[in-house]
């Protein structure tokens, strides 16, 4: 503080605290609230919409991979680990040590959003993004369905995608015979009836039917199919994993910050506090994410 | 001069409480008669508080004024001083956190407090009787209510009822389980479908008919935006909430329809005290969350026949002019 | 920006030692909870893998975080806000969990 | 004691080049010039939710009138009569206009940055480039709100709460931005949301640094109970924005996201039909919306009224000249009043389709609130009784304040009880209600800081006669205006009703809408005075000197108005700010008067 009264008289009368780290707490029980209500509303929309008949999606129905958010999960340990490392070493005068430790920080929050991308990019693939999750498939959404099962159907025969020649088979003959079918047999005919719940059912479909997709495998087979809440869960899932990754990457160029810092040589203990301050904030990410992964991936 | 400032005060705060001792006495300023079974007891409540707050209106512009009055500064005097603050027992306590609290603070702590948990506590036995699903009436017995659906769409309301048949089916004292299960059924909806339609439901707009002392239960429910069923001459107010199907009760205890031979139609705003038609007697139901462009003129109105009789008369007319023209076509129009 | 420094223990930090364990700590957790999902189900592993979750959390803050030694200066700050956050999805249950199923 | 006096003027020697006007008015970090920018701002938005309510008024009171001129400015018009949207649109523009860009930017923003480091003496905020970012970031919001109104479709009409599904429902993916429910909730409320998510971090940046500033920069001796009033009432205004603001952040997120990318956060299950779209599926919760909006908003009317109760205080113990009734009651009962302010928000949903049973509680506490704000009330009478008040433009509009904020306050009591709220809920009553404490309390609270402090502000007093006048035809025309809704509203008239002549309890009430009305109009021509009495003071008023009340706080200390860091040498405290009148011949006592064992403070320690 360019004004600041004499330290010691500030100390008489506040908290032994000093300003930075007073407020950034302040800005972590702010964001604190902002992560309950996120986290609150979706635990309320989980816990009160889904029925017996319609239950919320399991990753399996949205193409999530648990190992894959528990590496996430491990990799975001790791960071909280040596960024606390890092105020160790600048506390003990080691700028050196200090700066590798920041290094490697940004670098597993890098890997961190890069695997997030990955996941995003699938869930993208297979059209799991609010609002184009097909559930109800009579009226409109029925015709919007057909539409979009034609064009990717079309899209495999032509061979733009990697899928193997017998699932391209199967598409071919389902494209054959859509204009036949309606929404929710071609539902049946791509999910399997495994997959497609009995809401969803085509009234006089038997019930052992195998889809495409179960029969082949095919993970490069692009189908839509419905999901029960499907919209929802995408909705939740981006809007918290968005937002924790909006805050990841703010932490990062924080980073970046003292790292560049730190190569002009302008990097030094005399920064211990904005190395804490960035810490306190790293390690509240963390812990949201700590409560995102279960909350999405495993409960 | 000082003293002009309590007068501005005074006259101001007077006019505010003469608006209110006049307003009841004025045909239509003031509360409109309460026509179903707990408009008694919701009105009661409003004079209590009226009561209460009235009293503390008064006390306290009073003093303020008294005050402004008394104490308006004069050049040259000085206020005396404060009284020292009690001492001993309880109070040393008190001091220990307020070390300027004085014996009329606690007694103005403790007695609004007392007030107010009186004031909270009369409201709960009134409120869950009106609203509490628990208290919602439910078939078999004489209590067996009338039901309908309402549901709510920008901009008006579409009251489905059963048919009559199955109507006084619910209504017989000895119900079968299908009865039941037909009489629930009007409260499962399907976003805004009902999940299991009846093809002789008996459909109609922005009209609610009951007769006199019958409960009708309204399963409300919306299809587009929320609107709310207000019917300020029944105290009855309940959001449409998208999604959700929300039970609504209440018994009326006059009636205000009657068959007009000469139009040919069902009116309403008839006094049967004085026999002659009285705007009074319209129970509408005008829509009060804002939904919209129309939200002002999302009226309909409520129907309270003299009997039972009546009611049956009206459901069945209204049925035969809604059966498909195989039928020969009946013109009988609700209103 | 120079802050003043108040007081010597503002910068008072656990040593190497203790940072490790605590990681490891948080390691062993996320596998105990990724186990637990693979063998239990319901309710139970779901009570499970939250508490184990509070308890990683708690780690962090406790140790990580520096509360251990700050909690004098901020429980002021802390425990409101978890008083609550805690209470706002508790009120919002009955309303927006349990009157759906009605 | 001398080694603490040290002078900032040696300090910072080197710092006395001169800045440039872009430095020092337009991108200052000196928090009496963002207070001031933060004033200016808000008055003139509003000057614009005053012209809004006009407009309202005007329809109400004339429903079926051809407005002669105004009409064929709007486009929204038909044959010269106002559209039912456009109505809407008026009042939720209105109440937004008045709630986000002007009482609470004028209370935290304007009045918080001027009023905390002088009163608590501090050369400056915690953090004063994070203070001068607090008042940019109003500019996007500003910016935003002001461009839904020329938005596609116009500007949102969904009311202050924009409840959904009326504003959030979204045309299916790919469908573009037009909103199926209304037209005016497609683009416009996306601005809107926009809008007050700047506003959001505005507020929360401001409050994050008050905490800081008031816990932390405290000059030598002010010890928490020696804080004004005002500062405790700023300090825990703060507290509740930066608790309660998030919230609001979290849902007005969520809508974005529903109308911009097609989640479904606030769309039942089965999506829903509108006369020409139906909405795919959702699997989100309407209601949900109310409660993160109410869990915000209910705090918030706190955080529109604390400071100006705080305000209040510090003015009437000073023309009062009478040291403070009650002042660790007071404390408390702000205290009290902003914790039980968030276990409240359920009031605004009795009818909402919200658990009854939750209802219950939610009355309970509730009415509970009356308490501490009965404290309150008593206490500011008690500490006129026995006084010697000096009735200027200050005082009055403080004595106006306690005299609406009972009105206002007691209307509430109605509302909190369930049943009785059945019939009141969205009627005028809460209109008269919301005036009461917005209107009537909050903004008169405002214009007397306004009086009292622009001496501090500007270094002129503001013309005395023109304040009484400004003072008399306000509090005359408010309550015509006003206080008839509470009558409206027993009667039965809905709000949010552009055409009053539709429903029969509502048909009645024509004329007296029209009365109101002419009240409303004069009350508008009357707020010239002030515009006038400001600008004319502003350049040509009586130089006011350090201290023309002869207040006790420490800003009366430093020069008016205050330089570069305040104060010229640290003040130091020695007792609590509301020495009065108690001491024979001294007429009060200032925070910095040193002890003397012959006038003890009337603090009891
Ligand atoms: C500054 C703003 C402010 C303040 C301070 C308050 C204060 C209070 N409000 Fe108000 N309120 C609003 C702003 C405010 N409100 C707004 C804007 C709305 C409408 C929102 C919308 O829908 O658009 C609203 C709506 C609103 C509702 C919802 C009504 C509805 O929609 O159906 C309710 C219901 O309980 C309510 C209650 C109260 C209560 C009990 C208080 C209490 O805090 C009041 C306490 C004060 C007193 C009681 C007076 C002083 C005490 C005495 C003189 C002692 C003696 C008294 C007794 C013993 C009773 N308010
Ligand atoms: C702080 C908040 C605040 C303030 C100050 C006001 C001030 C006024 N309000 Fe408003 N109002 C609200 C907050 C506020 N209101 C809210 C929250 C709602 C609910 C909205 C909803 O339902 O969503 C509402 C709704 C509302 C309604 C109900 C609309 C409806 O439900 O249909 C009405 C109707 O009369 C109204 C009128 C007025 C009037 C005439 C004023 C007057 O007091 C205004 C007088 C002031 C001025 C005129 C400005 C000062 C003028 C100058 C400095 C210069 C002069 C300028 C000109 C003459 C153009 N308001
Ligand atoms: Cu329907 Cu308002
Ligand atoms: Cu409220």
């Amino acid at each position: 503080m360019e004004h600041a009264v004499s330290d010691e008289k500030q100390a008489h009368m506040g908290l032994p605290l000093p300003n930075g780290k007073l407020a950034m707490w302040l800005f972590l029980v702010t964001e604190i609230m902002f992560f309950t209500a996120l986290i609150g509303t979706y635990l309320l929309i989980r816990m009160g919409m889904p029925t017996q008949s319609q239950p919320w999606p399991g990753p399996k129905d949205v193409h999530l991979v648990e190992a894959i958010g528990a590496f996430n999960t491990f990799v975001l340990i790791c960071s909280s680990l040596t960024v606390v490392l890092a105020h160790w070493s600048l506390h003990t005068n080691d700028v050196r040590k200090a700066t590798m430790y920041m290094g490697i920080t940004l670098a597993l929050g890098c890997v961190f959003l890069v695997v997030k991308a990955f996941e995003y990019k699938s869930k993208i693939d297979h059209q799991i993004l609010p609002g184009r999750v097909f559930e109800k498939l009579d009226g409109p959404t029925g015709y919007r369905f057909y539409r979009t099962v034609e064009e990717q159907l079309k899209h495999i025969v032509e061979g733009h995608a990697h899928a193997s020649e017998k699932a391209r088979e199967a598409c071919r003959k389902l494209l054959d015979e859509l204009p036949r079918l309606s929404p929710k047999e071609i539902n049946l005919r791509i999910a399997g009836s495994k997959k497609v719940k009995e809401c969803d059912m085509p009234s006089g479909a038997s019930k052992e039917v195998t889809g495409i997709l179960e029969e082949f495998h095919d993970e490069d087979l692009h189908l839509s199919h419905s999901i029960p809440f499907g919209n929802m869960w995408a909705s939740c899932y981006f809007a918290m994993t968005g937002f924790h990754a909006l805050h990841v990457l703010g932490g990062l160029v924080v980073f970046g910050v003292i790292l560049i810092m730190a190569w002009m040589g302008k990097f030094g203990v005399q920064h211990l506090n904005l190395v804490e301050y960035t810490g306190l904030y790293w390690h509240f990410v963390d812990i949201v994410w700590i409560f995102l992964f279960p909350l999405l991936y495993l409960v | 001069m000082g003293k002009w400032w309590s007068a501005l005060f005074g006259i101001v705060m007077l006019a505010c409480l003469g608006m209110f001792m006049v307003a009841p006495f004025v045909p239509t300023w003031w509360l409109p008669e309460g026509v179903s079974t707990h408009s008694g007891q919701v009105d009661a409540l409003f004079y209590i508080i009226l009561y209460i707050t009235g009293f503390f209106f008064v006390l306290t512009e009073a003093l303020l004024v008294y005050f402004m009055y008394k104490y308006a500064g004069q050049p040259g005097t000085t206020p005396r001083p404060t009284e020292p603050a009690a001492q001993g027992g309880f109070y040393a306590m008190l001091h220990r956190w307020f070390p300027d609290a004085h014996r009329v603070e606690v007694a103005w702590t403790i007695v609004p407090a007392l007030i107010l948990l009186f004031i909270a506590f009369a409201q709960v036995p009134t409120w869950l009787e009106i609203k509490d699903r628990s208290r919602k009436p439910a078939i078999g017995g004489e209590k067996t209510p009338i039901q309908c659906h309402v549901s709510a769409r920008q901009f008006e309301w579409r009251v489905r009822y059963p048919s009559s048949q199955r109507l006084r089916n619910w209504q017989t004292f000895t119900t079968n389980e299908k009865t039941i299960a037909d009489f629930k059924s009007f409260a499962s909806f399907d976003g805004a479908k009902p999940r299991h339609p009846h093809l002789d439901d008996v459909p109609v707009v922005n009209e609610v008919h009951t007769w006199k002392g019958q409960t009708i239960l309204v399963q409300l429910n919306t299809i587009d935006v929320i609107h709310s069923f207000n019917v300020p001459h029944m105290r009855v107010k309940q959001d449409a909430l998208p999604g959700r199907t929300i039970p609504v009760w209440f018994t009326p205890t006059k009636a205000n329809t009657r068959y007009n031979e000469e139009t040919k139609r069902w009116e309403d705003a008839f006094n049967f005290t004085t026999g002659k038609p009285d705007m009074g007697y319209r129970w509408e139901i005008a829509c009060a969350e804002l939904c919209g462009w129309g939200h002002h003129r999302m009226i309909g109105r409520i129907y309270v026949h003299e009997n039972k009789a009546d009611f049956y008369r009206w459901l069945e007319h209204v049925e035969q002019s809604q059966a498909p023209p195989t039928k020969p076509q009946q013109k009988v129009a609700a209103r | 920006m120079s802050e003043p420094h108040a007081n010597g223990d503002a910068h008072a930090a656990p040593d190497f030692q203790t940072y490790i364990y605590v990681f490891l700590a948080l390691a062993i957790c996320t596998i105990l909870s990724f186990a637990v999902y693979g063998v239990l189900e319901g309710m139970a592993a779901a009570g499970i893998i939250m508490i184990v979750a509070v308890i990683k959390a708690a780690l962090v803050i406790w140790i990580f975080m520096h509360v251990k030694f700050d909690w004098p200066r901020i429980y002021f700050l802390i425990v409101p806000v978890l008083i609550l956050g805690v209470m706002m999805m508790f009120v919002l249950l009955p309303d927006i969990v349990i009157a759906w199923h009605q | 004691m001398s080694s603490s006096q040290l002078h900032v003027g040696e300090v910072h020697a080197h710092e006395h080049h001169e800045l440039s006007f872009i430095h020092k008015y337009i991108f200052s970090t000196d928090h009496k010039i963002i207070g001031i920018q933060f004033l200016f701002t808000t008055l003139l938005f509003l000057v614009l939710g005053g012209a809004l309510a006009l407009l309202v008024r005007t329809q109400l009171a004339w429903p079926h009138a051809e407005l002669p001129w105004i009409s064929s400015w709007f486009l929204e018009s038909n044959g010269g009569r106002m559209t039912e949207s456009f109505y809407n649109m008026l009042f939720s523009m209105h109440a937004s206009v008045m709630i986000f860009f002007v009482i609470i930017p004028l209370l935290a923003g304007a009045f918080g940055n001027f009023t905390i480091p002088l009163m608590i003496g501090a050369p400056d905020m915690a953090f004063p480039k994070l203070n001068m970012l607090s008042y940019w970031f109003m500019w996007p919001a500003f910016i935003l709100i002001l461009v839904s109104f020329f938005a596609e479709g116009g500007a949102p009409a969904a009311g202050w709460t924009s409840y959904p599904t009326l504003a959030s429902s979204s045309m299916p993916a790919g469908q573009g931005f037009d909103s199926p429910a209304a037209p005016n909730s497609g683009h416009g409320q996306i601005f809107w949301l926009l809008s007050l998510l700047f506003v959001g971090v505005s507020s929360m940046m401001g409050s994050v640094n008050y905490i800081t500033t008031i816990i932390n920069m405290r000059s030598p001796g002010m010890t928490l109970y020696r804080m004004p009033m005002t500062i405790w009432a700023l300090f825990i205004t703060a507290i509740l924005q930066a608790f309660a603001l998030p919230v609001l952040t979290v849902a007005l997120i969520l809508q974005s996201l529903d109308k911009l990318l097609g989640t479904t956060f606030f769309l039942p299950p089965a999506g829903l039909e509108f006369a020409n779209w139906e909405t795919g599926p959702g699997g989100g919760q309407p209601l949900l919306w109310q409660h993160l909006f109410w869990f915000y908003s209910h705090p918030a009317v706190y955080i529109m009224i604390l400071p100006a109760m705080g305000m209040v205080s510090d003015i009437i113990s000073t023309f009062a000249r009478r040291a403070l009734f009650g002042y660790r009651a007071m404390i408390l009962s702000i205290a009290g009043i902003a914790g039980l302010g968030f276990i409240v928000w359920g009031h605004h949903m009795f009818q909402s389709g919200m658990d009854p049973r939750l209802g219950t509680g939610f009355m309970i506490a509730t009415i509970m609130i009356a308490l501490p704000s009965a404290i309150k009330t008593f206490n500011w009478l008690a500490t006129v009784y026995r006084g010697n008040v000096q009735y200027t433009a200050a005082m009055l509009f403080a004595l106006a304040f306690v005299a609406m904020f009972i009105i206002g306050g007691l209307s509430g009591i109605f509302m909190a009880a369930t049943p009785v709220d059945i019939y009141i809920h969205d009627t005028y009553f809460i209109v008269a209600h919301l005036h009461y404490v917005l209107f009537s309390s909050s903004l008169l609270g405002i214009f007397a800081g306004i009086y009292y402090w622009f001496p501090k502000m500007f270094g002129r007093l503001m013309n005395e006669s023109l304040g009484k006048l400004h003072f008399t035809l306000t509090f005359i025309f408010l309550n015509g205006l006003f206080f008839p809704m509470h009558i409206l509203g027993v009667a039965g008239l809905r709000r949010r009703i552009p055409d009053i002549t539709n429903a029969v309890l509502e048909s009645p009430l024509v004329s007296l809408n029209q009365f109101m009305t002419l009240c409303a109009f004069a009350l508008g021509v009357s707020q010239f005075i002030f515009i006038y009495n400001f600008f004319y003071s502003l350049f040509r008023g009586e130089v006011s000197g350090r201290n023309p009340w002869h207040s006790n706080t420490l800003e009366w200390v430093a020069p008016s108005p205050p330089g570069h860091g305040n104060f010229e040498t640290i003040p130091v405290v020695h007792r609590w700010p509301y020495d009065y009148g108690d001491y024979g011949s001294i007429d009060h006592l200032k925070q910095t008067d040193p002890p003397d064992p012959s006038h003890p403070s009337g603090q009891h320690h």
